[in-house]
């Protein structure tokens, strides 16, 4: 399916401006599917620590297409879109679990399929006294699951379906591939997990996670407590267009950037006002030599990883319509967590989250844009802060990534 | 274990749950911290980690200077919609109670109603409580509330 | 204020509210009124004007011929689908007792059912009571269900 | 309305690969309202029971049509559709009830009708004193409802939009309509309904019900107790492609074929490990001379009748959009059953319905293929247990009554 | 965009006959939105009573494009469409309130507007020490908010997005405009708000606020104590086609028409059968010396105007998709009432919004048609009452009113 | 008819209905058959049969080997999504007690949850028991509930 003529982007706006309507649209969400998630795109399907032995399988999609990633006998990964190649049943009905056998039978006529997706057992195949049963020339290797290509990069598990998506490392380029590597430095315990479903469009989201502009400026309990702040020493790296890193140390205070931020008489800054009873919560410990407390990778479509002091976790974004879109948090630690480092995480999770000190006005900021943008599709927003490039820069006043993000998007979609 | 409670503790223990909710309920909570003892312990967990044994809370108060800390930010700093919840609580049962502690067990659900006027069902689950009298007055030592529904819809900036 | 009230005068508020919802849960809204003392003051009132004081209600009846003029009239005048409610009452509390006047709130959700057979949140809020003894029988003097859900869905016909 | 190119069926599938579009289209549904449930389809409406005297009326849907089924003062059944000839308005409002007047009264601006849809009276069609009123030429014979054609066979009503629909009795075909009658042989007794909403597609319920391939597979309890096994004796029989009869004898079983079954170590067999605390769920009478326990009569598109045992019913197949249906139980017995026959009907109902031992998987499995085919429309499902051919065959090893369902099908929509 | 061929109206159909498809179509429904609501429409935006002060705002909607109307510090009211210019959020979170200091700060990244809509404040502009900003090129100017024209009418705040719309006056029409400002007379005071959410499409309400016809045979409340009776002394009026004015007389009484509504033998007339336990409800006060009792002024699209007994409100109508719309009642007396007359009104109310012993029967009415329409897209409606003409009369037994509604529509839908 | 019971009763009815009702939330659907005697009748009754005195229903079981058949047959026979209920039982009423039986009426809400993490409202209805005392504890000689949510939605495996 090629992109109708109707949905071409505005000639003149390039990556500076987004017509509403490409969040508002059934066409181009459809068009999505094919072209992003069914395309060129490595997705997050799962940390390896969440499928960890023979037979481990954990359901999840990519898009909005139901997949399963599985652990087979042979300790390899593998993933397979979760419908049954018989007549179209849903086979692995849990979120996770443990297959003893290795064996995954859909219920509704029991044909059995193996951790790769291949067919292994069709009731009846041969028919019973002589009856029915499958004809002669029906071959099980014609019949397997719908499969998709695995990776796993450093504990952290892709899948793509399709053949030309570039290997995981070109994909997300040079610094993306650092930082990742960067968290994913030893084995991780996964903590826990919870889901937010929000009324926004999920390219809302992605702008959020590439946009420095706002941190400083729509969450207060950040900004007024230095957690983060755009006067920050800091990075703001884009990758391949569409994904970026934003990197920032507390420590440091650009004093010059901070009186200029003083000027603007913002909401932001409450210092003083504002005190914690109880300030065990921000009393964390400094575990990256390289001093650094605040990095988003954000990898172009579905996921964004996480530090926040000594909060790590993954998100994933799932889409589910034009106008809404599930997070999947999933909190994990380091194997080797000392048990005072451990509760330091999830006393710090409080800043994280659907209930997040400093995350939770995110989800609500798609929701904003959301609810504004019904009507007036052929009107763009304005993304210049910075310059009109797609580009990153040295500081975290700018929305070069999310240039970034627009630009790679109208390449992957043929706008 | 049998249920060793007079009806007079039974009562009053109702009577700090349904005030609880209330103040909640009417916007009161500046004056929600003083349901709980000095030292608690406030958490609101999804019920599929709980059942798996994780231990991520979605909120996480281990002192009432936290749980204050937290009405504080609700107050001036998070960015969220105009919001009312509407507790409804069922069923508690005093599970035990050894003349200091009583344990209790009830379900709960919550409806939230934003600008648009629906109601929605926001978030149900139980609540298991451990009650100390503090000062004459009963108080919340530990209060969780383990939450069936694990998708929560925007964001959770209200206590449960 | 402290709660000055007898487990049994608490029991006996319980019943009345309770009779109250079964009596319009089953469709017995001939004997509706009869929860009402004659002299009376039932409102069924938005939250959304009584925060910032606005006196409308849905329905204001400030005597028992009203109540049973509004049931007279959802029998015989007014149009409108076949539905049920079924009330679910939640956390009263004594507010105060000065041994004549009973103060009394409680949370209620309200489900509506039509004949598509789904089973909707139609209405949920608080009740403000003011319950006196009449002929040594628990009545409403007045009675304020004050509700969250500001979108009223189709129409409201049937009491809260 | 023709049918649109890119809604046409694989050139190859034939009845034998349905692609999943077919499940998840809104055109494909909107063209089902017009070709099947407008078209040349008879439509369960009622049994007769349920509208037994003048003025009697039920209503119900064709598709999602909406229709008032109605027993007029001449004793006849008409139908009509339930919306006012003046402004739209739903005429009938209850669920089912009586018309003591047989005049049916339009609540908006109290036009009124007859049994047959005749409009009847017109308030203030010559004005109030001598102003307004209808123009001259205004003649009710123009204004009647929508009517239905209406037939009566054997204490079933049907109903049709077309005048071209064949006689009921060549529409079903001989075997359905044997076994109708074999069912409807003497005057019943309703004794309740239940109502399922069901978050799949029509046609996946359609398949289900003339599928005997998974009876024995999916419904564990079914098979455990031995009240169904596609081991025992029985038939799968195809009438006019769509309509269909399953039907087996619990008493019979064919030895190898069990044996064969039993080699394909299946979940399915829990014989031995499993007992009733209970067993007067199973003590039930031989109420049929022919010794059949159990038949499926599937009457395309909307009507599924049923003996299990000594439950009978009727299940109404009611669309409601491309990914939910309403499933409607009328459960009966007969007028001059015992008081103990009676009963064992109440308690073996434990079986059937949305809680039914036996058949509360049907509606799971629906959703279960809804859940999986929200992408990859253009991919098929294998339909190809006994064959190729959309036939039935003397056993209950077989899709061919699937594939029957999809010849048929793909001729109404024109695919 | 210019109308579909697929959706013109039927050539023969005028406006006595109205295709089911205009109710239930998302396309027309799109179509509304740009050449209704976007078009030359004024809309109701507020009474002036409800944003008193300099800073009083409130958030409502045109169409479903979300607007929010403001008083500036200047003391002139402005409206501008609730999406902020730079990413699209939403500015206004609430309903109506008071900006202390006449800004309007969106959250997300605190660009700041003043009441007109002008952009004042672009936090990080000149970006930090050197580092960032916006381009020199950004010109504020060039990005205030979408604005609204305004027009303040007798206290009624109206709003167009069309610089073709005509001023107000010749927009609603002599009798329009007379009997607002009828109403209007005096500075009026704002009692409360109800709302309802109707899953009707919005124009069967606009068909039910124009039909004399219904309310004497629906209402049966209304007729049987003679607040309201198509015998009554009133008239029908049309201005520009679809706004219309109804209004009536209780105290006077044709008797021959009387006699005509008896001879139909309607269950419309009850009287005697039913008496008030309390007649207090309907002891009004005579506030009108031109002793009209009842007045409906419908001004197409989206208000509606009251007078009933002494009921005074503002009915605004909010299409919120194809089948559901929203109805805003904001009920009013005025500022030098009695406290008596205060009285009255409040325990009066009981006659009109969602639980209105009168009215609560109209939005059931369009539920009632929306129901029934679900297909037959093609067929039509019939309004004849009266005659076949888009105009009113001296008399209340027409639909002349509603087919002016019908003229109208068609001419701006370019149907 | 009159009220003829005292607190101490009412309590412990209420802790049956409540500890009924949390066995069925915490899955402890094995020990929920002991909730009933021996000789039971359990109900699961749709409201348009019963008012019009139709007998059919989704559940019906005459003994209590019939409950432990149901309990079985879910967790070994029956094809079904994880799904979890959260009951929520209002105004519990006794309608009368003869000294053996104890007549009670009460209203329930039964939310559900399955993997997608959304609440729904599942049924509400309202249970019409008798409670009669067996070996010294208050069991369900009947337990009717009669729903008035008609639209099932998929399916009905676990027991209200
Ligand atoms: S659909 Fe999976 S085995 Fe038939
Ligand atoms: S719509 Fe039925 S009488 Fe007018
Ligand atoms: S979206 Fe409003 S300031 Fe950025
Ligand atoms: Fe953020
Ligand atoms: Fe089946
Ligand atoms: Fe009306």
């Amino acid at each position: 399916m090629s992109t109708p003529e109707h949905l071409k982007w505005p000639a003149d706006a390039g990556c500076t401006a987004v017509p509403y309507s490409v969040f508002n649209s059934e066409e181009v969400y459809e068009l999505e599917q094919e072209k992003i998630y069914n395309g060129k795109t490595w997705n997050f399907l799962a940390a390896e620590a969440e499928i960890p032995d023979k037979g481990s399988f954990k359901s999840t999609y990519i898009g909005d297409t139901p997949v399963v990633v599985t652990r087979g006998q042979d300790d390899e990964i593998y993933a397979w879109v979760n419908r049954c190649a018989h007549r179209g049943a849903e086979i692995c009905r849990e979120r996770h679990g443990k297959s003893e056998d290795g064996v995954y039978t859909c219920v509704y006529h029991q044909w059995a399929y193996d951790a790769k997706g291949d067919l292994r057992g069709v009731p009846f195949q041969r028919g019973l006294a002589g009856k029915g049963g499958m004809p002669k020339d029906f071959d099980k290797k014609q019949h397997g699951l719908r499969t998709v290509r695995v990776v796993n990069y450093h504990g952290v598990v892709f899948g793509t379906f399709s053949d030309d998506t570039p290997d995981i490392e070109s994909y997300m380029g040079e610094d993306v591939s650092h930082h990742l590597k960067r968290i994913m430095n030893r084995p991780i315990e996964i903590l826990g997990t919870t889901r937010q479903y929000i009324a926004g469009n999920w390219k809302f989201y992605s702008e959020n996670t590439k946009d420095p502009y706002h941190a400083s400026l729509l969450h207060l309990f950040h900004a007024t407590f230095g957690l983060y702040r755009s006067s920050q020493k800091g990075e703001s790296i884009v990758n391949n267009d569409f994904h970026s890193i934003l990197w920032a140390s507390s420590g440091s205070e650009d004093k010059v950037a901070l009186d200029d931020m003083k000027k603007d008489k913002l909401r932001t800054l409450q210092t003083g006002e504002y005190e914690l009873h109880d300030p065990s919560l921000l009393k964390g410990q400094q575990e990256f030599d390289d001093g650094v407390t605040l990095v988003i990778l954000s990898l172009f479509p579905s996921l964004v990883m996480q530090q926040i002091q000594n909060t790590l976790a993954f998100r994933q974004i799932l889409p589910k319509g034009k106008d809404a879109f599930e997070l999947v948090w999933t909190y994990f630690g380091y194997k080797d967590d000392s048990e005072e480092l451990r509760n330091i995480r999830l006393k710090q999770f409080n800043l994280i989250g659907p209930g997040g000190l400093i995350s939770m006005e995110d989800g609500e900021s798609t929701e904003l844009c959301q609810k504004a943008i019904v009507r007036d599709g052929s009107r763009t927003n304005v993304i210049q802060m910075a310059g009109k490039e797609p580009v990153g820069d040295d500081h975290l006043v700018t929305e070069g990534l999310i240039r970034g993000l627009w630009k790679g998007y109208q390449d992957l979609m043929g706008f | 274990m049998p249920n060793v409670t007079t009806p007079e503790l039974k009562s009053e223990v109702e009577d700090l749950l349904n005030a609880y909710a209330q103040c909640i309920d009417d916007d009161d909570l500046e004056n929600w911290p003083n349901f709980f003892t000095e030292q608690c312990l406030y958490r609101i967990i999804p019920r599929e980690n709980h059942e798996v044994g994780l231990p991520v809370a979605v909120i996480w108060c281990d002192s009432k200077g936290m749980l204050n800390d937290r009405v504080t930010a609700l107050r001036h700093a998070n960015v969220y919609q105009v919001q009312w919840y509407r507790h409804i609580i069922s069923n508690p049962r005093i599970l035990s109670f050894d003349g200091d502690e009583i344990h209790v067990q009830s379900n709960y659900a919550v409806f939230k109603t934003c600008n648009d006027g629906e109601s929605t069902v926001y978030n149900v689950g139980r609540y298991v409580d451990v009650i100390v009298r503090d000062n004459g007055i009963l108080k919340f030592k530990e209060r969780s509330a383990i939450y069936d529904t694990h998708k929560i819809t925007t964001l959770m900036v209200i206590p449960i």
